[in-house]
């Protein structure tokens, strides 16, 4: 599904993506992880289109996506949440939903129920604007916000960040959901290792702007943590 | 030939004593032709009224080759066309050497109002007879009061008969010494609300009136009257005035809450692109100088394209490289209005243009003699409010509203989003303009279009939407209008330059109060 | 990362080159306007050196300017009036010195007032005879209005465009109340017809060189001084303020007071070129609190570059002498020119032309290193 | 130099812009036709334009430029009265020789500067006479924008009013900012005000581009000059173009010059100007005309001096005639002001004005009013034995010259 | 007599100078050095903190744990005075009401904050951005001739040494990551060195051993210092906790030890979750 070569991405002077490469299955769940400062986020952003790659390919279905414009990707099914949520802030709940509805392929006018089943408290602050919400449920509404425009790949990074232990595991519930019943093809950066765990198929793990490991979950080993995300 | 003038007035009957009086008027000077107007009353009465009307609007002239008087009409290019004065029938054409003026001045002119007005007393039309008295109304002599009193006792149409009686009353109040019929005129007198009726109550209210005691007292009593009804009048009349001015101040800064209040571009060109409008306005006149009020409606959607038009180009050309560089926004297009202004200079010149103002935009409603509202200014009132209504409507309903609002608050998750942040910009910047170029079709019907135009609006502008809270059309609304209204209240009291500065000092006190306008953002991102 | 380090070290480089350059100039153009004969191809005409004065009081204005605007983040779009507040208060000075020289010959009211009846001076015109008071005066007024101002401002929290349109209102009612003739002030003639300054003819060429000189030391003491305060500790909490004030608050620090004290001192900034700008324009007028005028003042910092002090009196410069030159060279054009300059400045030199040498310089010195 | 070169101060941008390019255009004109007559001196005329842009300091470095660095041997320039201030003390310290074209306050004769336009005395009392006897105005609105001209012209007016026994309460002066645009309680007021049964004017001093808005708003609150007349001093064919003229009919104003004016110099000065500019519809007006007269006594001068120093033409120019365009002959006075004739004209739906009266005699110009009790005492006389621009009668004095 | 605000201002020559100021003395006689009584907040009408009660004893390590949108980060908005609030009330010691104090002389009494979402000048170097946090006067004056001394020095480096940012100390902080803005905020508060601290989910985006490093960090602090933590991370919360208290709907719902907490049957319903 995902498949990015000899990615490279600099800011000004400073390379942070050393000729990365990264294949992610459709359907599968890949959890990318590594220390802080590693060059995930930056990864990410490249991915969606945020950050120009100095070069590379990165090919989703095939279709190479460098050098077009951000905004194409949630049209091709691209969801993403983004690290510190980015909800617009004086945007209502539900304002804040809306935005991506016209990127749905079914031209649905209507917020679908399923982001309220998900996350009740966003029906409930509807009309609150996005930025007065406590930070998880900001949280909640940037993943809520991604499912609204149902998304063929869905991008989240660190999705737990400051959120209640029961929906962590609800949220990890619904990413299973999606991934196994719907075929969402999901990639996750996570720091938390357990929830990496229960949640991920594949993991990779980055260091210094290249993916050092990839593999299935099950082979995630003490050896390769100790080495990789050990501080 | 050259008997056709006299020929027709023989036709139209004239009898020679009118005939040789006419004949005098080309030669006359100013001073003589008065008298010769007043003779010409006597002696034609009636119908002398088209000749009168004709020289009143300054198209009596008299041709050089036979000295007979003609109208002329002068068609915008080509020779002037001459037609009978009595008969309207036509006369052929001349160059403007041929003919020479018979001129006219002030007190000429009033001369003629006030003999048409006689005339006109008797008119079929009510509203004619009405402007009649009116013209007559404060300047009554004995034989035009008999006059009056004439139609009075005709008149069908209960308006005109009021006018004629606080006329008559006025004209008896002034010229009696009798007690009784003083005190029965002021009591016909102390519902109107004419100044003129007024200032002769309060003269013979004052304490050295002249007047018996009686009198003096009904006078002060009709004055606490009138000036009760004055002041309400007044007050609603003031109430207009800052409605008015408030529409001006929205009209202008409009726009500027679009690309300013929304989007964050410190847009000083905002002004160049009202006056961009003025002069859309002027174009279209020009290029259809005989449809002035449809001239107009043709300028709106015009004006609106041609600044929505260089607005995007403004924005794709430049300000689009500024994304996250607000500040330096206001230096480009700080520029940008430099530039737009030479370019105006040099292509219009750096004169003032003239914009006609249709039939239907000029004088004023009546309401009554101390209320009457400007058709100008009424319009454009409603008009603000329409545009206001409409851009409302646009941000509230369609996707362009949200989308606008999301890139402004964060760029970067919008496109995440799939929101085509660069069509927004274009789109949002050109509406923005698009709006001030209509503020500029309405500013040309008020003020100078010229280079200057929008230097004079740019400050108002910002004013407003800062005091209405950035980032809110409602706001800009309430805060144009208060301002105006505030501004025409406090202009009787301390004149128009001392208003200006107590309100600017007014808004700077406010703002420390509610440092983010009458209607801020709020909420916790809006407070850090 | 390393770029950042390199900027600051480069800026105290050019900021030492400019006040050398600076110094030199000034030094120069006196010697060959005084010393040299006028026939002379070297000879600096007293004109020039006029001019020369008048751009380094705009320098000067640029640098208050970029002192609030470019390190705390303030954007004032009212700098003009503290400038002309200085100028009047030199201004009246100047008035108060014609003295019994005047077309009516009245000893005690300056001619504006004469023929406009005025019966005796108002009492806000009284010490202005004496130098020191006036420029107490000159100081004060400005200092006072931009401490009362800032306080109201800046403990009300009044930040960002509220501000700047804030300081433009400011500028834009002083304007209006020194255009009234009952103000007192000359009304739009403003105050003219200077005749000398402590004695000395201010047409005189040793004058006006004296004049340039003081201007070139106030804008170098300023610059100076500027530089000072932002090296220091201070300037790093100023910095904080512009990117986080609420952050700064929470580490303690008042940024209020901070704010006030800074527009304070910029302002005074301003009225020292305003000071030192009357008597070699020979007038001052309401004119100088026109919200344009200071707009203006914020386009040559940001032509300039903000934020490195001697970019602001580049900018100040550059345009000025632009201004003096397109209006000579191309006197029906020269708006398109200046405006073309702007946009072109924005678009292709976002750290305006500061930036740009530093990062010529920076790549240059790389570049070296490298070799 | 092997040309003489003619200096232009005109503003071409900026607020003044609107109407001083036209002066810049006329002097052009001049030293084009001047040219074509061989020059003056046997040398071409140069002209040296340059743009002080409605900034008032600027207009004291143009001219330090234009007469230190271009060298010129005289300036036309100048039109708001304090860029004329700015200019002065520059234009005295290096000793140049300007022309000022337009109707201003008075109140000040300078060595080097030359006033073609009218003083006080030349237009606005000649304008209340005629207001006061032919149409028997009784009660006066003074409405000006606030600054010098305005001011000091009502403030001469207002005395001149009240010793013609004009109460106080009959007078109502009213002043707005530059560039007012909103009329509409002013004018409510003045309507108010003339409607007290007495005869009512205003005596109008509101500069530029206030007018347009004033005369729209007149016309739609339905004020003719039947009722209540305007006579406006600042109004002129330029000015009008802008505005449509049709409600303004019968409004007036009082100048020196009306484009009008049926005499075969100004037709060919109107011609002239059209094929200049290359605009049939190109309007002349005052200002224009005191350029025309100050260039043309210049050139002559110049001749007859046969140099251009500025002293020398200086002197020659006292006394000087030269033919105006309305039939007369404009004489240069020894106070550096021109006698002029007035002229009251009323506004026609052409944008053309119509005259309606003039002096019968020409009118000199007076620097310092004698409706002023400080300046009454003054006079200005350029030529020995007093030699000074503000002499005054009583101390037998002349304050603040500097030669 | 009442002074014109600006004057009433001068009038506390301490005031203006700050350094001037005597040391405030918080008195902790009853080991209680911050009270929160019946403090309520209500944002258009919404209750975000409903008669909020709560006291911190003079170097505790306290937990804060609560649903999200329980008023954690609200509460600690009104003790720094970021937030006013609309009754109740709060002292640090007995004698200092914070209600009636601004942001700086809240902090000036030496009560930190680390923000939820992690904020530090970006546009100011790592070192520089410690340098500000730096416990000394925070006075005009004294800034503009302020220098740093050897140990100060030396305290920056230990710090940026700790927080693994030594690498980074000419950099500029909005280049750094979202864990590394985390670990310079947590530096900044530690060079204050605050006698209240106040962190509001400080692991956030950490790895693991991060963590671990954080609670230790966390444990040495407690003693000197008070400290109050808001976090979710229930491994990291019991690995530093003493007590522990539950914040729901705007008020407390629990408090007590990890375990009293974790079995607790309300707190298990609304946060933790139940283990399947
Ligand atoms: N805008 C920027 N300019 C320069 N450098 C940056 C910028 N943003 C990030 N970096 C640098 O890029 C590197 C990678 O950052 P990134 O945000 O991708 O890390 P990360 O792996 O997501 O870390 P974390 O787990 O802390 O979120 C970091 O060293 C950071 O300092
Ligand atoms: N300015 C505000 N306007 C409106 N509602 C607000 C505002 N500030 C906070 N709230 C609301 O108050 C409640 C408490 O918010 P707070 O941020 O204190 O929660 P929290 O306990 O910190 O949550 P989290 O753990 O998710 O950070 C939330 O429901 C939030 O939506
Ligand atoms: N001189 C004038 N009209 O300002
Ligand atoms: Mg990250
Ligand atoms: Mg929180």
């Amino acid at each position: 599904m995902i498949e990015i070569s000899q990615l490279n991405q600099r800011y000004g002077g400073t390379q942070i993506l050393w000729d990365l490469d990264l294949k992610v299955e459709e359907g599968s769940c890949t959890c990318i992880m590594g220390r802080n400062g590693v060059g995930k986020t930056t990864l990410l952003k490249c991915i969606m289109g945020l950050l120009p790659a100095d070069s590379g390919e990165i090919r989703i279905a095939g279709d190479n996506l460098v050098g077009r414009s951000a905004e194409f990707r949630p049209h091709h099914g691209i969801g993403y949440v983004p690290q510190g949520r980015d909800i617009f802030p004086l945007l209502t709940v539900e304002e804040n939903l809306r935005v991506g509805l016209p990127c749905r392929k079914d031209k649905l006018k209507k917020i679908p129920d399923r982001v309220y089943d998900l996350f009740p408290v966003l029906k409930d602050m509807l009309h609150r604007r996005g930025g007065d919400l406590s930070g998880g449920q900001q949280q909640q509404l940037a993943i809520g916000r991604a499912l609204v425009i149902e998304p063929r790949v869905l991008i989240l990074d660190e999705p737990n960040e400051g959120i209640q232990p029961n929906i962590v595991k609800q949220i990890g519930d619904v990413i299973t959901q999606l991934n196994r019943e719907e075929n969402m093809t999901v990639i996750l950066v996570e720091q938390k290792l357990g929830f990496a765990r229960r949640v991920g198929q594949q993991f990779r793990l980055m260091e210094k702007g290249r993916v050092v490991a990839s593999d299935a979950m099950e082979h995630l080993s003490e050896s390769l943590i100790m080495q990789h995300l050990a501080v | 030939m050259c008997c056709l003038g006299s020929t027709a007035n023989a036709e139209s009957g004239q009898t020679a004593a009118t005939e040789s009086l006419l004949a005098r008027l080309p030669s006359a000077n100013l001073r003589e032709t008065a008298t010769l107007v007043g003779e010409l009353e006597q002696s034609g009465g009636d119908r002398m009224l088209p000749l009168f009307q004709i020289m009143l609007d300054g198209r009596l002239y008299s041709r050089k080759s036979d000295d007979a008087l003609v109208a002329v009409t002068q068609p915008p290019t080509g020779d002037w066309v001459l037609t009978d004065v009595f008969t309207g029938a036509s006369l052929g054409t001349a160059t403007r050497r041929e003919v020479s003026k018979v001129r006219v001045n002030n007190r000429l002119r009033v001369q003629l109002r006030e003999a048409i007005a006689r005339i006109q007393l008797n008119a079929e039309d009510a509203g004619a007879r009405l402007a009649a008295v009116d013209t007559l109304f404060g300047d009554l002599n004995d034989s035009s009061a008999a006059l009056l009193s004439e139609r009075r006792d005709l008149e069908t149409d209960d308006k005109v008969k009021g006018a004629i009686e606080e006329a008559l009353a006025l004209y008896r109040l002034r010229s009696s010494s009798e007690p009784a019929v003083q005190v029965a005129a002021l009591n016909v007198l102390a519902e109107s609300l004419n100044t003129e009726v007024r200032y002769a109550v309060e003269q013979l209210a004052a304490a050295d009136s002249a007047a018996a005691l009686p009198v003096r007292n009904a006078a002060r009593k009709a004055l606490t009257r009138i000036d009760s009804n004055l002041e309400f009048y007044g007050f609603l009349e003031q109430l207009f005035f800052g409605l008015s001015l408030g529409s001006v101040l929205l009209l202008a800064a409009i726009g500027l809450a679009i690309t300013f209040g929304v989007m964050g571009v410190i847009n000083m060109a905002h002004g160049e692109m009202i006056m961009l409008g003025a002069y859309t306005t002027y174009v279209i006149q020009l290029l259809m100088p005989d449809h002035i009020g449809l001239s107009l409606w043709i300028a709106i959607p015009a004006a609106f394209l041609v600044s929505g038009l260089v607005g995007v180009i403004i924005e794709r050309g430049v300000i689009r490289f500024l994304k996250g560089r607000p500040l330096e926004t206001l230096l480009a297009t700080f520029g940008i209005s430099l530039i737009l202004q030479q370019a105006v200079r040099t292509i219009f010149s750096p004169l003032n243009r003239q914009v006609a103002s249709p039939e239907w935009m000029s004088g004023s409603l009546e309401i009554n003699a101390a209320l009457s509202i400007t058709y100008n200014r009424l319009y454009i009132l409603l008009f603000a409010l329409l545009v206001f209504a409409l851009l409302q409507l646009i941000l509230k309903k369609t996707s362009l509203g949200l989308n606008v609002r999301a890139v402004s608050q964060n760029r970067d998750m919008a496109k995440a989003m799939g929101i085509r942040t660069e069509w927004v910009d274009a789109m949002t910047f050109g509406l923005g303009s698009g709006v001030a170029g209509v503020a500029g079709v309405a500013l040309s019907q008020l003020t100078n279009v010229g280079p200057n135009l929008g230097q004079s609006y740019i400050i108002d502008s910002f004013m407003v939407v800062v005091f209405g809270g950035v980032g809110n059309l409602l706001g800009t609304l309430v805060g144009g209008f208060t301002l105006g209204v505030a501004n025409k209240f406090l202009e009787p009291m301390t004149g128009a330059v001392l208003a200006n500065i107590l309100i600017l000092v007014f808004i700077i006190l406010f703002i420390q109060k509610r440092p983010k306008g009458l209607f801020p953002q709020k909420g916790r991102a809006a407070n850090d | 990362m390393t770029e950042s380090r390199s900027m600051l070290r480069l800026s105290g480089r050019e900021g030492t080159l400019f006040i050398g350059v600076l110094f030199a100039v000034t030094v120069l153009a006196s010697l060959a306007n005084l010393v040299i004969p006028e026939d002379s191809f070297l000879h600096v005409s007293t004109y020039t050196i006029t001019l020369l004065g008048k751009y380094l009081c705009y320098a000067l204005l640029a640098l208050s300017v970029d002192v609030i605007w470019g390190y705390c983040g303030i954007l004032s779009l009212g700098h003009g009036a503290f400038f002309a507040l200085g100028g009047y208060g030199m201004g009246m000075y100047l008035m108060r010195q014609i003295g019994d020289r005047g077309v009516y010959g009245n000893p005690e009211l300056p001619d504006f007032m004469v023929f406009l009846n005025w019966q005796e001076l108002p009492w806000y015109w009284y010490g202005f005879d004496n130098f020191g008071f006036a420029m107490l005066m000159a100081l004060l007024v400005p200092g006072v209005l931009a401490f009362v101002f800032g306080w109201l401002a800046f403990r009300s929290r009044v930040t960002g465009v509220y501000l700047s349109i804030m300081t433009q209102a400011l500028t834009y009612a002083l304007m209006l109340a020194f255009f009234r003739n009952e103000m007192g002030f000359g009304g739009n003639n403003g105050l003219t017809d200077f005749k000398d300054l402590l004695g000395f003819d201010l047409q005189a060429d040793g004058t006006r060189v004296a004049l340039f000189m003081a201007t070139a030391l106030c804008l170098g003491g300023a610059f100076l001084a500027s530089r000072y305060i932002m090296g220091s500790r201070l300037g790093r909490v100023i910095l904080s303020i512009r990117d986080g004030e609420s952050r700064a608050r929470f580490l303690g620090y008042r940024t209020e007071l901070f704010k006030v004290w800074l527009f304070v001192y910029s302002a005074l900034l301003a009225a020292v070129a305003g000071i030192l700008y009357v008597p070699q324009v020979g007038i001052i007028n309401p004119g100088e609190f026109s919200p344009l005028n200071s707009i203006e003042v914020v386009v040559w910092v940001a032509v300039g570059g903000r934020g490195t002090l001697y970019g602001a009196v580049i900018g100040a410069l550059l345009v000025n002498y632009a201004k003096t030159r397109f209006t000579a060279i191309l006197p029906e054009g020269w708006l398109f020119a200046l405006g073309a300059l702007f946009v072109y400045v924005t678009l292709l030199l976002p750290h305006g032309i500061a930036g740009w040498f530093t990062r010529r310089f920076a790549s240059k010195s790389v570049k070296e290193a490298a070799a | 130099a092997d040309t003489i070169k003619v200096g232009v101060l005109h503003s071409l941008s900026g607020t003044m812009a609107i109407s001083e390019t036209t002066l810049k255009d006329t002097v052009l004109m001049m030293v084009e036709e001047q040219n074509k007559k061989g020059g003056l001196l046997g040398k071409k005329l140069e002209p040296v334009v340059v743009d002080p842009a409605s900034n008032w300091p600027l207009f004291a470095e143009k001219t330090r430029e234009l007469l230190t660095q271009e060298k010129v041997d005289v300036i036309f320039g100048c039109w708001t009265s304090v860029s004329r201030k700015s200019v002065l003390p520059v234009i005295e310290e290096l000793n140049g020789l300007m022309f000022y074209p337009v109707q201003y306050e008075g109140e000040e004769s300078s060595k080097n500067i030359f006033y073609t336009g009218a003083a006080p005395n030349q237009q606005a009392i000649p304008a209340v006479d005629y207001l006061m006897d032919e149409l028997g105005v009784e009660r006066w609105v003074l409405a000006g924008t606030d600054y010098v001209y305005p001011r000091t012209t009502n403030k001469i007016l207002e005395a001149y009013l009240k010793a013609k026994g004009v109460a106080a309460q009959d007078i109502m002066i009213n002043y707005t900012p530059f560039g007012h645009s909103d009329w509409q309680s002013i004018v409510s007021d003045i309507k108010k005000f003339g409607s007290a049964g007495k005869a009512t004017a205003v005596v109008s001093t509101i500069n530029g581009d206030a007018n347009v808005p004033f005369y729209k708003e007149l016309g739609n609150q339905g004020i003719s000059s039947e009722d209540i007349p305007v006579v406006a001093f600042s109004v002129g064919e330029e000015e009008l173009s802008g505005i449509d003229t049709a409600p303004l009919v019968g409004h007036m104003a009082a100048w020196n010059y009306f484009e009008s004016v049926d005499t075969d110099a100004n037709a060919a000065f109107i011609d002239q100007w059209r094929a200049f500019t290359g605009d049939d519809s190109r309007v002349t007006n005052d200002p224009m005309e005191a350029t025309y007269i100050g260039f043309n006594m210049w050139a002559k001068a110049v001749e007859k001096a046969g140099t251009t120093d500025v002293d020398t033409v200086a002197s020659t120019l006292i006394g000087m005639t030269t033919p105006n365009l309305t039939g007369g002959t404009a004489t240069m006075l020894k106070n550096h002001h021109l006698s002029k004739p007035v002229l009251i004209g009323e506004i026609q739906s052409d944008g053309q004005f119509e005259v309606v009266w003039e002096t019968e005699d020409l009118v000199p110009g007076d620097a310092w009013s004698d409706f002023l009790p400080a300046s009454k005492p003054i006079v200005a006389d350029w030529t020995a034995p007093i030699n000074c621009g503000n002499y005054n009668t009583e101390t037998k004095a002349c304050s603040g010259q500097n030669f | 007599m009442s002074w014109p605000a600006p004057l009433e201002e001068m009038r506390h020559r301490d005031r203006v100078f700050p350094h001037l100021r005597p040391k405030a003395k918080v008195d902790v006689s009853k080991n209680v050095l911050l009270y929160v009584e019946g403090v309520s907040v209500s944002f258009d009408g919404f209750k975000a903190l409903n008669n909020l009660n709560l006291y911190i004893n003079e170097g505790e390590l306290r937990c804060l744990i609560g649903a999200n949108g329980a008023g954690k980060t609200t509460m600690m908005d009104v003790i720094t005075g970021k937030t006013p609030c609309d009754e109740g009330t709060v002292y640090f010691g007995q004698s200092i009401d914070l209600l009636k104090r601004s942001e700086p002389e809240i902090a000036q009494l030496g009560i930190g904050r680390k923000f939820q979402k992690p904020t530090v000048f970006e546009a100011q170097s790592v070192f520089a951005n410690l340098e500000l946090a730096l416990k000394a006067s925070k006075g005009i004056w004294y800034s503009l001739r302020a220098s740093l001394s050897g140990p100060q020095r030396d305290r920056i480096d230990e710090i940026l040494a700790l927080i693994n940012l030594s690498e980074a100390r000419e950099q500029l902080a909005g280049s750094l990551s979202h864990g590394q803005k985390q670990w310079l905020e947590i530096g900044m508060l530690l060079v204050s060195d605050p006698r209240l601290l106040f962190l509001d989910e400080p692991v956030a985006g950490m790895t693991a051993q991060e963590t671990e490093r954080t609670a230790e960090l966390l444990n040495t602090l407690a003693g000197d210092h008070t400290v109050v933590v808001v976090e979710h991370d229930m491994e990291f919360v019991r690995s530093i906790a003493r007590t522990v208290t539950v914040l729901h709907q705007g008020s407390v719902l629990a408090e007590g030890t990890m375990d009293e907490v974790q079995n607790h049957p309300e707190v298990i319903e609304v946060y933790l979750g139940s283990d399947e």
